[in-house]
């Protein structure tokens, strides 16, 4: 185990399977001048910056994928991403199926979102439901450096697309991360983070931490929660939801994303459906407002759910 | 063959010269045959309910004759929604495109793009996009894994002078040019986007006006002369294979039936279409070929006669085979 | 009272507002061909062609309402949204808020959307959930001729940017009209199609006609529900939908988008929240599979929930 | 004033000229000391963890003001993320303008646009957009709206290099052309695009190149130098002005320092940012000034105290000012 940040993490995991397999290619805007080391291991044709057009970016990453590359793009930050969504929703996600099964597209779509950087609603915005929603597709969204690592190897590795989420504020924590070129995290597996027996926490991304936090606290209190991470959205970890949720009876969803068709109303969707008789409480959401995310640091801040929210949330159905 | 060989052209060359242009003449001629009949009949299984909306390209065969017949067999190709053409001209078989066409599970598609997303693996067309300029978007990449995998082959991208109008048409068009892709971009330029009149959408007259300031080299052929198609088309093809660099290739030609079967076409200026249809690409070649003794009239009744039954012949494979079950709803969404 | 085409009643609701208001607009690919009435009545500068761009469509729109224009923009299907998704959802969504309010986004977006037409997954994606999740945008989706008609009004005349989704299996479905120019349908309110005491079936779009089949069979049957046809999707009506689920105890949601992050998420998710003591059963989701739709026509049209999978799903809970 | 009059020029009106260019060159210097002024300032508080990150036009001046000037005061403006100088150029209280990049509730947009998509209703900014080519998408809708409800306005639209790569690019230039818009385009070519270099990205070396193909007269001016800005933006602005089209100006120009504050511009040619540090144009200009007799040594000290003082006050008001109320994360979403 060594400490390294998430970008380390993420830069390792590109590396390594860059390494381990000549058909990953990684291209995107400044891609080649921040990964010069990148370059100078595989060289020019495998590492390129772009010019300044992300529906390009990802366009051609598919046609790449549908004909032998594995490529992983960077489109830097979530809101970029509107001027993939034909190219990521339309082609890397439907052509699959419409090709009956003839064409695959193996790639791996990297952006940034959530608060962090004050640089208001244009950069940051959490887009991750939109991909849950488009059919074809896989979305990540790790909380830890060696998730990070791990998850990103998977997903390279992948015959599928998927898109990469980064929650800027994790982007230079630390953490603890496996040695070796190894450390794969399968898609579709989330992580119990914490046992308890009152209520589940059940979130992605930076609020892991935030529930944490409110577990740690709401421990001290003698209320115990399940802290359920869940890694993937894409596939989601159906069976870890329920089975959390069976057990304690209740369930807070928390996330920074805007609540309205989100992550976690589908999950809440999920409960009530099948979770039903097990529910000792009405299950709850914490997002960040509907509303574009101020610049304005004091009020970036507060769009994402605290601990404190969290905690009365919890003291609320118990 | 060295240098010297070939400043000197024997009468024997020349004979063996004009035989390869005439066998050419009259494939390129049966191939745009076997597209109008087989689009004719198309929209003749719309008319009868038998097949769901479609697009053809009545008057625009020797756009794709011309130009597929260049490509060599491991080239790859993407075109639009008005690709039967295209897929007909590189060998694909036509009772499968009908079937497909019909949702049928006998379809290269296992019937579930229908007509507007047809992809045929093993012919090396890797995609119909139905979106407008998503055959764009997608073909640098297609290229790129040439560039980083290696061979000789290119890519050609058919698209239309709407899709040329979108953003994406300029994404793809310059990073083709930075990073030196091998794509034939090929302009199909019909004088018409849907229902909208291709002036209405652009000031220029020739779409590889555009394509110039990209430093690619651009060119705009008649679209409704297949031999000049199949020259500019092989000059284009061997500079981008030799250079590995791209090349714009337009086809200026008219769509002649309506965007989507069926279609009453009452937006068209009449003297307009009855222009174009006097400049129609297969009558003329018809002509010039009996003119030139290169076919006798019977002989031309005989291919059209063949090309007839061809088409009959796949229309009731397609009409006999069978839908997909209902499990294919969600199989080949993931890998 | 007449009876029309929701196409026909789409056409008088924009006809009637431009005549009312000088400030709407018109334009899209093929508009003024279609419109060519309007082109008439309003001129050139009011009705347009476009070019083949949908970006530069939705930004136009976006950049004249911001100062002074109210347009009317055709997108064709809603697939092609794809291509205008910063305009929509960067720019229109986000703007009046980022300004802090110096400017409004007075504009109408029509896409149509669903099976009907055995076009395949290119053009038959509905993704109105996607704007329900993005903050700034208004949703609507109607059911009825008659809806279809006031709904589109309203739009036109909110202040805010608003998504009309058109299914395309309603387009050519005759439908009573009121007489007059006055025929106006708020944003915002639900309508209550049936009323019944055992369950509530919540839709929108071609499928509340599917509720309505099925709760006729189920009356039948001595099973008597609710049908709330939900009108418009942002805002959601959340009293209308707790009123009646409050009262019947059972929810079945149902609509032709796939599920996850869906809509019917979203009302589940609430329910969950807010009618939890009320609920005598889980709530359950009957959504198109989470797979691109075929073009093959028996698959397309078994993509839509019909109204046996409604009856069973009743069957099942009560 | 009649044509005769016109061709009579006497002494006196030859100096009022002198004087009134002159007066214009001295309001330009001090427009150009302003913005750079308040952006090193701006960086500087950055720097101090004050405001948060940030991007300055350092080295961008000329282009700035030489084209903010030539506009009229109903003209209206969209721009991108490195705004600053248009939006002082056009007169904006760098004191609110600091409290927005801070996230103050006293900024132009109460806070909530931060630095990225400042807008100023009141001096005719309708946008800044940090979405590269958000400018671009929303300009000719402006401009339509002028178009049809009335006036001689014009729309300026300010954009950089990396913008014309994307596709809205090619979108929003076709639209104005064929709608005949009013508007301006200024692509500002500063080499850069973030952490690439321009030419990584295009094979032309000025963007006005891609401009003409859509019939768009397309000029490229040197971006350092005000006076020459100044010159090409009056003609442009006339143009546009007289015929409601399109017109297309390029400032050639360079990006002094990093993309975002702070940067350690660690992937830059330093020989080439001494070269056009060599070319910055505050310095040239103060030179030639003086040389040329129109200000003194002195003159310029007291024009740059006046400036300074006018930013620190600035900087304190809006250090002074509050954070908007939390209330304020959920207003003016909805009208
Ligand atoms: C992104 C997108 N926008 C709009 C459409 C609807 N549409 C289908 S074909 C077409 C016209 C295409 O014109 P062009 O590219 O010239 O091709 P042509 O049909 O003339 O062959 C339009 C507008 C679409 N399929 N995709
Ligand atoms: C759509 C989009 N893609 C990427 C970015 C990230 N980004 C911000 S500025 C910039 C470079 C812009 O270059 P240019 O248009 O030349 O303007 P300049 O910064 O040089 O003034 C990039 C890539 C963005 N803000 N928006
Ligand atoms: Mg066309
Ligand atoms: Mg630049």
């Amino acid at each position: 185990m060594r400490t390294i940040t998430v970008d380390e993490a993420m830069t390792e995991a590109l590396a390594e399977e860059m390494r381990r397999d000549a058909r990953v290619v990684t291209f995107g805007e400044g891609v080649a001048t921040k990964g010069y080391k990148l370059v100078q291991e595989f060289g020019a044709k495998r590492v390129r910056n772009t010019p300044l057009a992300e529906g390009i970016i990802a366009g051609t990453a598919a046609g790449a994928a549908a004909t032998g590359l594995r490529p992983v793009i960077d489109l830097l930050f979530a809101p970029f991403l509107t001027f993939a969504m034909d190219e990521l929703v339309n082609s890397a996600g439907k052509l699959r199926f419409l090709s009956g099964g003839q064409f695959s597209f193996p790639m791996v779509t990297i952006s940034r979102t959530g608060a962090g950087w004050g640089v208001g609603a244009q950069h940051n915005h959490n887009l991750e439901a939109w991909f849950v929603h488009a059919p074809g597709l896989k979305v990540v969204m790790p909380s830890t450096a060696a998730d990070f690592k791990g998850l990103l190897k998977a997903a390279i590795r992948d015959e599928n697309p998927v898109m990469f989420f980064a929650d800027i504020a994790l982007l230079f924590a630390p953490g603890e991360v496996p040695d070796g070129d190894d450390h794969i995290v399968p898609l579709g597996e989330a992580a119990l983070r914490r046992e308890g027996s009152h209520a589940t926490l059940i979130s992605y991304g930076k609020t892991v931490n935030v529930c944490l936090e409110a577990a740690e606290a709401l421990n001290v209190a003698g209320i115990t929660t399940d802290v359920l991470d869940l890694r993937t959205l894409k596939p989601l970890d159906e069976a870890s939801i329920l089975a959390s949720v069976k057990k304690t009876g209740r369930a807070v969803i928390v996330h920074e994303a805007g609540g309205p068709c989100a992550v976690g109303a589908e999950i809440s969707a999920i409960l009530a459906e099948k979770a039903f008789s097990s529910l000792k409480a009405p299950v709850l959401r914490l997002t960040g407002p509907d509303a574009p995310a101020a610049s304005s640091f004091p009020l970036e801040q507060a769009y994402v759910p605290n601990a404190e929210r969290v905690i009365a949330a919890v003291r609320g159905i118990v | 063959m060295t240098t010297f060989d070939n400043a000197v052209e024997t009468a024997a060359d020349a004979k063996a010269v004009n035989t390869a242009v005439n066998t050419n003449a009259v494939q390129a001629l049966e191939a745009m045959l076997l597209i109008r009949t087989f689009e004719l009949k198309s929209a003749e299984l719309r008319a009868k309910n038998m097949s769901p909306n479609m697009c053809t390209s009545v008057g625009q065969e020797a756009s794709a004759v011309g130009v597929v017949r260049a490509l060599g067999p491991n080239d790859l190709i993407l075109t639009n929604h008005r690709s039967a053409g295209h897929l007909l001209a590189r060998g694909a078989d036509p009772g499968r495109i009908f079937a497909e066409i019909m949702g049928k599970a006998t379809g290269y598609c296992k019937g579930k793009s229908g007509s507007l997303h047809i992809s045929v693996k093993e012919l090396g067309v890797i995609l119909t996009s139905t979106i407008v300029g998503g055959e764009l978007s997608l073909a640098p990449g297609v290229a790129m894994s040439i560039d980083v995998l290696g061979g000789d082959a290119i890519v050609t991208v058919f698209f239309g002078d709407g899709a040329a109008t979108e953003g994406i048409f300029h994404e793809a068009l310059n990073l083709a040019a930075v990073w030196n892709l091998p794509v034939l971009f090929v302009c199909e330029n019909n004088q018409w986007q849907a229902y909208v009149r291709r002036n209405e959408t652009m000031l220029v007259d020739h779409v590889s006006e555009w394509a110039k300031p990209y430093g690619v080299p651009a060119k705009t052929v008649d679209g409704n002369d297949v031999l000049a198609v199949s020259a500019a088309a092989e000059e284009a093809v061997a500079y981008v294979r030799a250079n590995r660099k791209p090349y714009f290739l337009e086809t200026y030609t008219y769509r002649l039936r309506g965007h989507m079967e069926p279609d009453d076409q009452a937006y068209v200026n009449p003297e307009e279409l009855a222009h174009w249809k006097g400049r129609d690409p297969i009558p003329a070649l018809e002509a010039r070929l009996v003119d030139e003794g290169v076919v006798t009239a019977g002989q031309l009744d005989e291919i059209k006669e063949r090309v007839r039954l061809k088409v009959e012949e796949a229309a009731a494979f397609a009409i006999e085979s069978p839908y997909p079950s209902f499990a294919e709803m969600t199989t080949d969404v993931y890998a």
